[in-house]
């Protein structure tokens, strides 16, 4: 267990209330309420900020100047001053609607979104939750991200929602093979599921982009399908079924689905940076978490440059896509690992 | 390959992304318009306007009502210019009939109300009604110091007329009829002058009136 | 149509298997023709192998105070010419054959017809109004049409703690 | 045995790819879509029966609300009526102007319909290149009559204004963008394989059929027709000028596409023609304050950006016309939107709507 | 605001003191979200305002929810005809408590070119309660920024409307006295 910049803090700190308290439930009880509170600090700055983001690398894109008036002569307070309206917007619940699953599903889609930062390794010691069997678990949590759509779709007594919630089922589970076979070769690799150890497999210069290339890219266009963004955003495809499974949410019940839409696009950079750019590991005059920052935030960017260029698929064309081009690629660089693999004698 | 298309698209985009913006920061810099533009509310002068109302039968949705006050020469004048933002194209018709032009978009595009009724706009302000009264009360005198001139030269030519023939009955007539003829004519002149102003619109204003009979039966 | 009309003798050759067709002596003539015989002359204009008048340009309805006149424009690409087809109706209850079994592609602009003048169609697939509401009363196109608006529906607003704009 | 059971999903007037307050009600079996029936009208202003209370010159204003993506089209179709109807000669000049500001607001329409259908498809960047690209067009048409989208500038025996030194430089800087910004959308959308394969093979639409409901414009010459009433009748001075006309096979929404990129070069290549042959001279031509045409019928047809744009006008003598209709393209190939949209998915359909780019104006007229 | 003066003159630089309902009207001031309706012409100026030359989106309004549970502004853009007066009105009432209305362009505000037509509603204001006036045929893209703009300072300083309603009130009266 190296010691970095931030476990260290983590080791001092519980070394101080310790010698306060004297009990070491307490400390490890102190410490992880802290450690929770980051997290959610940093999800909901990752909404904060990435909304800002989409609107200015939207409109950079676009030829035009993004949102330079509220608050100074960035519009920094622009998020701010979206997310305290939502707040302060009625509420209404569509008549006929089944109201338990209606206030349930946005607070449902959270729980997975949030859940899942619990398993990242931001800096060498620094995780939340060190857990041997990491990739299992974070892909069993994220798996049920799909109900609360379909929940959301059914509950608002809306054709179109019902329509948003079919196509939700069907693009993302189709997608959760692709996005786990693809790992599979780094785990063959590596030989563990900790991500820890994911991560220390990559240094010295050997990022997994460059050894396992096809699983990149197919672990960057599952990821996508799995966030629901474009060229896969049939969820909340605007033009033709208005907001998806969302048409009848309004104010704060649309914002927490909008918050957790943007904690999964962090979710899936940070991902793509832990498995395949060598998270926290880079030339050490910057500390690891600030390259962590760094490859995190580009992969995002990278993401919202799909949105802004890419027109949307349609239903069909995705499931196709997914299980024709994605799984038999995925089985095949498994396949290839294997045998590079034994020709190197390393198995 | 595959993703060819897709690339080159990003290209595309990564290149706008990183090269000059297209726009206008509208409080602060504003396009220059074009001289011809059609925008904002309708500004005219009443003391050039001949209340020929061609403007307001030329406009295809009536948006334009105007109230006209003759004064004591019976010239008209423009006494209250609604024009009503509401109903109006801005297709420039009325700008082009104007016979004396003086009809003017005043190309302030940016009036947006919170309330309906500054949407019905006066073209004449309430200080140009003033000045119009004045002129009509100024108007209106000296009008009535020529019906007294013109009163007294006709007492003074009836009295001198009586006074010669009263005088010697048999003197030939032809010199009172040279007489009356110049003092006619120089009324005629002197009436002429004080209007010299917009003697040009006269000829125009008998062609608008017979037109307007003529399109009125048509 | 900056093309040409058809000459004199095509449309005598035109007018001669029907009796009921009426030619008046203007320089570009219309056909008159009956409701009764009008489908088999529009049959004839478009599948004779020496007119071909397939492209129906315009379709639409003159209202004459004492009769409704159905226009019909018809150009044809072979002989570079089109013709004007008229059928008078009578004014209170106009009922003339649709041409759809001819040209499918009139259906609309019949509809439409139907819904601002007011002349019926028989034989159209499906014959409603087009534009104006379905309880609409009254044919708007028509010279007599009178007609006061109603008074449109106002939105309430539901928590109106901020009294009503003002009008 | 598996029983599925059809419902009706209602694209309803205020929709955001149904381009304005169209209503479409599809009835769907899952996302498959059986039947798409248009329902048209929310936009119905009632212009006929407007025009017959109001003199020629007053009428010509409200084409511009006709069609008002290309107001220039339905002015130059209207004038032509009238001028055929009263007998006025056009000077030469302004033949060549109206041909210029006609087939430059023939890109300006393409333009918006090329954007809104790459928007509809999800691609809104390729939609705000198109509106860039617009903004030129429009800094000439307001150079030239002052307005942004309702011109009013070619009118009944003439034009307005006159082709100043300004506007001829601002068209010549605009002809030039015109292959630069041509072969960026080629960059951005039709080399893209997502939006091919959302196109490709979509709602395609035989010759016979579409001559059969009457198509006419892009959506005709995609299938094959090479019907073009600039060719064909020659109206104007389009008879002196060289252009070819595009043509598609399948007449699916590709073909419509790739119908209006190639139409938008052409425009370019008869203003560069024009911008030419322009000679100097009078812009207008002597018509009376009271304009009385001759009691009679005249149905006058150009070639508007959707199709063919005609207008019938029956004068009694007065300066009011007796009776106004308007063959309106739109309205006519709307009849093509339920044989485009059968069989198609929910996704599609949005490309049908885009493709046939109606324009609720010219639809409710 | 005696409380404001309270502040020691050093701190007053960096102390914002702010009444609860000012940050929420400062924040729906700064985001309002339009629903994308266009009726008719003024659509097409509509959707050249948020491009890229005259970018509503400098003031964060360029986001256009395409569904009106979101949205919060109803920009009236064209003619409002009897048949499209329901679904407007259900539009409107769908929206989520504080919306606004603006009548863009001649045929919203009393009719336009169409107002003696039969089937158009002459003006929005016999439909809805409208917040801003916009003038044009159609209006340029900066008059709808302008009225975007107002509308802003309606919702910022709710007072300086009463003032201008009350001086429009007694300009009516005046009015009435002198007919």
């Amino acid at each position: 267990m190296e010691i970095s910049f931030l476990s260290g803090l983590a080791l001092w700190l519980r070394g101080e209330i310790y010698a306060l308290t004297g009990l070491p439930i307490l400390s490890d009880l102190a410490l992880d309420i802290i450690g929770i509170a980051l997290l959610l600090g940093i999800i909901s700055m990752a909404a904060i900020v990435f909304t800002y983001g989409e609107r200015k690398v939207c409109a950079f894109m676009q030829v035009r100047i993004g949102p330079n008036r509220v608050g100074g002569r960035f519009g920094l307070l622009q998020p701010v001053a979206d997310m305290l309206k939502l707040m302060s917007k009625e509420d209404i619940v569509p008549e006929g609607a089944d109201k338990v699953l209606w206030a349930l599903s946005p607070a449902l889609l959270f729980v997975p979104a949030a859940l899942v930062y619990a398993f990242f390794p931001f800096d060498a010691g620094a995780v939340l939750a060190d857990v041997n069997v990491g990739v299992f678990l974070l892909f069993a949590i994220s798996g049920q991200a799909v109900l609360p759509f379909l929940m959301g779709g059914y509950a608002s007594n809306n054709k179109y929602s019902m329509v948003g919630g079919f196509r939700v089922v069907s693009q993302m589970i189709s997608y959760e093979a692709p996005l786990l076979f693809s790992l599979l070769g780094i785990l063959m690799i590596t030989g563990s599921m900790r991500l820890e150890d994911i991560v220390e497999a990559q240094s010295g210069g050997l990022w997994f982009i460059f050894l396992q290339p096809l699983a990149f890219v197919i672990f960057l266009i599952s990821a996508v399908a799995e966030t629901n963004r474009t060229p896969f955003d049939l969820v909340e495809g605007e033009s033709e079924i208005i907001a998806g499974p969302f048409t009848e949410y309004s104010g704060m019940r649309w914002a927490l689905f909008f918050l957790a839409e943007y904690a999964n696009l962090l979710t899936a950079a940070i991902l793509a940076t832990t498995f395949f750019l060598g998270g926290y590991l880079g030339p050490d005059f910057l500390p690891g978490f600030v390259w962590f920052g760094i490859k995190a935030v580009l992969m995002v960017f990278v993401i919202m440059w799909f949105r802004w260029t890419f027109p949307r698929t349609r239903v069909d064309q995705i499931l196709t896509f997914g299980w024709k081009a994605m799984l038999p690629l995925s089985i095949l660089n498994v396949f290839l690992t294997g045998v590079v693999m034994c020709a190197l004698g390393l198995v | 390959m595959f993703g060819k298309g897709l690339l080159t698209g990003m290209g595309v985009t990564i290149k706008h992304f990183f090269g000059k913006k297209e726009t206008f920061c509208y409080p602060e810099e504003k396009l220059p318009m074009a001289e011809g533009f059609r925008g904002g509310d309708l500004t005219m002068d009443w003391r050039v306007c001949i209340g020929c109302q061609m403007c307001a039968m030329a406009c295809p949705n009536k948006a334009l009502d105007l109230t006209v006050v003759t004064d004591a020469k019976k010239k008209r004048h423009m006494k209250y210019y609604i024009h009503k933002t509401g109903r109006c194209l801005f297709c420039n018709l009325c700008v082009e009939v104007c016979p004396v032009h003086t009809l003017q978009w005043d190309k302030n595009y940016a009036n947006s109300t919170w309330n309906k009724e500054d949407m019905v706009h006066d073209a004449m302000t309430d200080k140009d009604r003033a000045d119009l009264d004045i002129f009509l009360s100024d108007v209106e005198k000296k009008a009535k110091a020529e019906a007294e001139a013109k009163a007294k030269a006709e007492a003074e030519a009836k009295a001198k007329a009586e006074a010669e023939a009263a005088e010697g009955k048999p003197e030939t007539p032809k010199a009172e009829t040279k007489a009356a003829p110049p003092k006619p004519e120089a009324k005629a002149e002197a009436a002429k002058k004080p209007a010299a102003q917009n003697a040009a619109p006269d000829a125009e204003k008998k062609a608008a009136a017979a037109e307007k009979k003529k399109g009125g039966e048509a | 149509m900056k093309q040409r009309y058809l000459t004199a003798e095509e449309l005598a050759r035109i007018k001669g298997n029907f009796y009921t067709v009426s030619i008046d002596e203007e320089e570009k003539p219309p056909i008159y023709v009956s409701p009764e015989e009008f489908i088999p002359l529009m049959q004839l204009l478009k599948t004779n192998p020496r007119l071909l008048f397939t492209h129906l340009s315009c379709l639409t309805a003159v209202d004459w105070k004492d009769t409704i006149d159905v226009v019909y424009y018809l150009f044809s690409e072979y002989l570079g010419a089109y013709v004007v087809v008229k059928v008078k109706t009578i004014r209170n209850h106009p009922e003339i054959p649709s041409v759809t079994s001819v040209f499918p592609g009139a259906e609309f602009e019949e509809r439409e017809v139907y819904d601002l003048m007011g002349v019926k169609f028989t034989g159209h697939p499906d014959m409603r109004r087009i534009l104006m509401p379905e309880d609409f009363k009254g044919h708007p196109l028509r010279k007599d049409f009178k007609y006061e608006k109603p008074a449109p529906p106002k939105a309430t607003r539901v928590s109106g703690e901020e009294e009503e704009a003002d009008a | 045995m598996k029983r599925t059971e059809t419902y009706l999903l209602n694209m309803g007037p205020q929709h955001p790819s149904t381009h304005g307050v169209l209503q479409v009600k599809l009835t769907l079996d899952g996302e498959r879509i059986l039947k798409a029936e248009p329902v048209l009208g929310y936009l119905h202003r009632g212009i006929e029966k407007l025009m017959e209370s109001r003199t020629y010159f007053q009428c010509l204003p409200y084409t511009d609300r006709l069609d008002y993506i290309s107001s220039m089209n339905n002015n130059f179709g209207f004038a032509m009526a009238v001028e055929e109807l009263a007998g006025i000669e056009v000077p030469r000049r302004a033949e060549f102007i109206r041909v210029i500001m006609a087939e430059l607001n023939r890109i300006n329409s393409h333009l918006i319909g090329i954007g809104t259908l790459a928007n509809d498809l999800g691609a809104s960047t390729g939609m705000l290149y198109c509106f860039r690209d617009r903004e030129y067009i429009l800094d000439i048409f307001n150079e030239v009559c002052g307005a942004r989208q309702t011109f009013h500038y070619i009118r009944i025996g003439g034009v307005a204004g006159d082709f100043t030194d300004k506007a001829r430089e601002l068209t010549e800087a605009f002809l030039e963008r015109v292959p630069k910004f041509l072969s960026e959308y080629d960059q951005l959308l039709t080399g893209n394989e997502i939006f091919t394969r959302r196109i490709i093979g979509i709602s395609a639409m035989t010759a016979k059929e579409a001559l059969d409901l009457n198509m006419t414009g892009p959506n005709l010459r995609a299938t094959g027709v090479a019907r073009d009433l600039r060719k064909l009748d020659g109206y104007s001075v389009y008879g002196e000028l060289d252009f070819d006309i595009p043509v598609g096979e399948h007449g699916d929404n590709w073909d419509r596409y790739q119908v209006k990129m190639k139409e938008m070069a052409e425009s370019a290549k008869i203003i560069r023609q024009c911008l030419d042959k322009m000679p100097e001279g009078l812009i207008m031509a002597k018509v009376p304050k009271m304009l009385k045409p001759p009691k009679g019928e005249v149905y006058s047809r150009t070639e508007g950006t959707r199709g063919e744009l005609g207008f019938y006008i029956v004068s009694d003598g007065t300066t009011k016309p007796y009776r106004v209709h308007i063959r309106r393209p739109s309205f006519v190939n709307m009849q093509g939107l339920d044989l485009m949209c059968r069989g198609m998915l929910i996704g599609d359909s949005v490309s049908a709507y885009s493709s046939i780019d109606p324009i609720m104006g010219e639809v409710d007229c | 605001m005696e409380l404001r003066d309270r502040v020691p003159e050093s701190l007053r630089q960096n102390v914002l003191i702010l009444k609860v309902d000012e940050l929420f009207r400062w924040a729906h001031a700064n985001s309002i979200w339009p629903l994308s309706s266009g009726l008719a012409c003024c659509a097409i100026e509509m959707m050249s305002t948020a491009t890229a030359r005259f970018d509503l989106s400098r003031f964060g309004y360029e986001v256009f929810r395409p569904c009106p549970r979101q949205a919060d502004l109803l920009i009236v853009a064209g003619t409002l005809t009897y048949k499209m007066a329901d679904p407007i009105v259900r539009l409107y009432e769908e929206m989520p408590e504080p919306k606004y209305v603006i009548a863009m362009g001649s045929c919203a505000i009393a009719g336009g070119p169409f107002a003696d037509s039969y089937s158009v509603v002459e003006g929005i204001d016999e439909v809805l309660p409208v917040d801003v006036y916009i003038p044009g045929c159609p209006p340029r893209p900066e008059a709808l920024i302008d009225g975007m703009l107002k509308l802003r300072e309606k919702i910022m300083h709710p007072e300086r409307v009463a003032a201008e309603r009350a001086k429009w009130a007694e300009r009516k009266k005046a009015k009435e006295a002198k007919a």
